[in-house]
């Protein structure tokens, strides 16, 4: 028999290699972090200083971006295969599979945009410890991201409005996540206290663990209905 | 609703596989199925009939608890889904119209991982074995979207053959007869029969022939409040 | 009080405080008027579906 | 108690009593909040007359506030207890709740342009609110963003329960950056320590606002009723030969 933990990290390891096999999706999520991020120097000129300063915000903002299209079709392929009724069938409990979901989902939307963030950040202009800290700091609030999106999209599936849709639950929710993780990285930058904002950010991102498995399983639960 | 405390002390083998006590599920807020009452022995096999949209596929995804029921209970080889979901989970294998292959996986990962998710942990050859039964081995490394419906449609029956070791368990299987070919519709058969032969049980849904003899019926249209189940005949 | 003519100046603020107000019920306005008109329809609408089952048991 | 409201007919009896008393007292406290507001309150030592707007913006405010409240309040009865007037009491008072964030917002830049020459300051108050009537918009667009009006109650419902538990946080942090980029928040609005002369105003046009927000939440809940039943008539149309169920 199987432990409960056995079939989430078989759910795990079968969605990344699902997410393998389309390598290319990745880079196109990376491309896009990529030219969000240097629209803004595009749009505020070279001044180095300046977008020094600005630079958290800036990468922040372009990995919400970013990383929300993507949250809308999370499950609506696994939904129209039937793998998501098989999972409402499985003995492992749902909000356990949507864990796994939500962690397999920060591995393929949210690592590749982290990867690529230093060197984004060089060429806002930030100190190389800098790059540490954001870097750190993304990983945590992008988990925060993947855990709100997985409740998003559960809550739209099967709705019959797509796209920027789930941007309008999605934001209002993630807005506290951008606020301390733009903290947190800024103290890192201009050598202030960190502390203080990474333990909201953690804290938050605690909350939503707790909170968006067993959200996320009871509207797909509601969808599959 | 049915107390979760007048639970079923039957020894587990001897459980029925199936009881249905005066069970009614609302679809779009409309009673589809209203006090149905119905029970299924080892070894036995129900069929569910009628019209499209008179309730078949409603009655199957409700037995996999699915779909909450208004009222009227059901239980699993004794178990209630509302005493004890995961292991009412483990009393049954549910085949629904949609073949739940993940698209973006070879035959044998889908397979792999809807054997997973029901909560087996088959070794690589027992998933060949499996796939061999339906004549899909040759195609374990074709993408699913690859393949064509009918293979995909019998991959998802290869799940089947995984399940020989747990007998127990209620096959709810939602027109598994529908677009399959001579052969496949044999293979199907003879998996049905070895699992009645252990001591399991199914209920199947489908239109016109099925090279199955029904122990029961259930026509859904014409059930309004009562069983109707069909006549008696032994298993020849 | 100040009079007449300086009450609607407002001490000089007039512009700022009426349109304030005005917009506050401009929008309670258009929200209880939508909601009006909606519920004579569907409740007009239903009526005139029951009459026509003629089985009688019109909204009150 | 609960099933005893959840019968629709029981319900349509109750709110037959509830709405006269409802629009009676709204017509009433509004007419002496706008006497006092207007005529019978001193104008403030330092905001002079614009303190005026204050009468709308804080109880607008309040109720935005309170009207979220009671639709997460109803979205956990719908959703516990499966009753399925709460989700239409949900439904029924997410416009007029919304209607009291926007009120709140444009009165709050209103009073913003005389005292700060920008029609827009980010203080933490104004910034929350823009936040919440953003989950208003969420809920409403998710609420009917269903083929089928129905299939939108419980994922709505949800999202109003997820709102609510994000709501201090989201106040949390809005507070937590304000004071660590602007310093203490700029727009002082009074509050218990205010002239009581001021506090009687605000507090009878709040009580205008409550008896505005029951009384149109209530005709709009018998209107999702009548249409629901409208639905259920031409559903039982559509299929004769399920005959008279």
């Amino acid at each position: 028999m199987t432990t409960l933990l056995s079939i989430p990290m078989m759910l795990f390891v079968h969605d990344l290699r699902a997410a393998c096999r389309y390598p290319g999706d990745m880079l196109a999520s990376v491309m896009f972090f990529v030219m969000i991020t240097t629209l803004v120097p595009l749009g505020l000129g070279p001044d180095q200083a300046l977008l020094a300063q600005i630079a958290p915000a800036i990468i922040w903002i372009a990995v919400m971006l970013a990383s929300l299209p993507q949250m809308d079709r999370l499950y609506t392929r696994e939904a129209r295969d039937g793998v998501l009724e098989q999972m409402l069938v499985s003995p492992a409990p749902m909000p356990l599979l949507m864990l796994a979901k939500a962690l397999a989902a920060w591995v393929i939307i949210i690592l590749p945009l982290i990867l690529s963030a230093p060197v984004l950040a060089v060429m806002l202009g930030l100190s190389i410890n800098g790059l540490l800290a954001i870097v750190a700091f993304l990983g945590l609030g992008g988990l925060c991201l993947v855990l709100i999106g997985s409740m998003a999209a559960g809550l739209t599936l099967g709705s019959r409005r797509s796209g920027v849709f789930i941007a309008l639950i999605v934001l209002p929710l993630a807005m506290p996540v951008l606020i301390f993780g733009v903290m947190a990285t800024t103290a890192v930058l201009t050598g202030g206290d960190a502390i203080g904002h990474l333990m909201l950010l953690a804290a938050l991102t605690l909350i939503l663990l707790v909170l968006a498995p067993p959200v996320s399983a009871a509207a797909i639960r509601f969808a599959e209905e | 609703m049915m107390g979760a405390t007048q639970s079923y002390e039957l020894g587990f083998m001897t459980a029925p596989r199936l009881i249905i006590r005066d069970l009614t599920i609302s679809r779009g807020g409309y009673p589809l199925i209203t006090g149905l009452n119905a029970q299924l022995e080892q070894g036995q096999v129900m069929l569910l009939r009628g019209p499209n949209g008179c309730g078949k596929t409603t009655l199957l995804r409700g037995l996999a608890g699915l779909i909450p029921q208004d009222h009227g209970d059901f239980a699993i080889n004794g178990i209630s889904a509302a005493s004890d979901h995961a292991n009412m989970m483990r009393q049954l294998v549910l085949i629904g119209h949609r073949n739940a292959n993940a698209e973006s996986l070879d035959a044998y990962h889908a397979l792999a991982m809807t054997a997973g998710l029901a909560g087996l942990a088959p070794s690589a050859d027992h998933i060949m074995m499996a796939l061999e039964t339906f004549a899909m081995a040759g195609l374990a490394k074709r993408q699913i979207s690859h393949l064509s419906a009918g293979q995909q449609r019998r991959l998802a029956l290869a799940r089947l053959a995984l399940f020989t070791a747990e007998p127990h368990r209620l096959w709810l299987m939602d027109e598994p007869f529908n677009a399959l070919d001579d052969d496949a519709a044999s293979t199907l058969n003879h998996l049905l029969n070895h699992h009645l032969e252990s001591g399991g049980a199914a209920v199947i849904s489908g239109h016109g022939a099925m090279p199955i003899t029904a122990n029961q019926t259930l026509h859904l249209d014409q059930l309004k409040g009562q069983t109707q189940s069909g006549k008696k005949e032994d298993r020849s | 009080m100040s009079s007449d003519l300086g009450f609607f100046a407002m001490g000089g603020y007039g512009f700022y405080i009426w349109s304030s107000w005005g917009v506050a019920a401009g929008i309670l306005i258009a929200v209880t008027c939508h909601s009006l008109i909606r519920s004579y329809l569907i409740k007009e609408q239903l009526n005139r579906h029951l009459t026509d089952k003629t089985d009688g048991d019109h909204l009150d | 108690m609960f099933d005893y409201l959840a019968n629709p007919t029981r319900f349509r009896a109750i709110t037959a009593v509830i709405f006269p008393v409802a629009v009676a007292v709204t017509v009433a406290a509004l007419l002496y909040g706008l006497y006092l507001a207007f005529f019978a309150s001193p104008a403030d030592y330092q905001q002079g007359e614009t303190v005026r707007i204050m009468y709308i913006h804080v109880p607008a405010a309040w109720m935005a506030l309170l009207a979220y409240l009671a639709m997460a309040v109803a979205a956990i009865f719908y959703l516990v207890w499966r009753h399925p007037l709460a989700d239409i009491g949900a439904r029924a008072m997410a416009v007029p709740g919304a209607s009291f964030a926007l009120i709140t917002l444009l009165t709050g830049s209103f009073w913003g342009r005389p005292m700060w020459g920008t029609w827009w300051v980010w203080d933490a108050r104004l910034t929350s609110m823009l936040i919440l009537f953003f989950l208003y918009l969420g809920y409403i667009a998710l609420a009917d963003g269903f083929e089928r009006p129905e299939r939108g109650s419980k994922p709505a419902s949800l999202l109003l329960v997820v709102g609510v538990i994000n709501l201090p946080i989201i106040k949390f942090s809005v507070d937590w950056w304000n004071t660590l980029h602007q310093g203490s928040s700029v727009l002082r609005f009074g509050g218990p320590s205010i002239d009581p002369a001021m506090l009687l105003p605000l507090l009878v046009m709040a009580l205008a606002m409550l008896g505005w927000f029951i009384s149109v939440s209530i005709l709009r809940m018998n209107t999702l009723l009548a249409q629901r039943r409208l639905n259920v008539l031409e559903i039982r149309e559509q299929s004769p030969q399920r005959g008279k169920v």
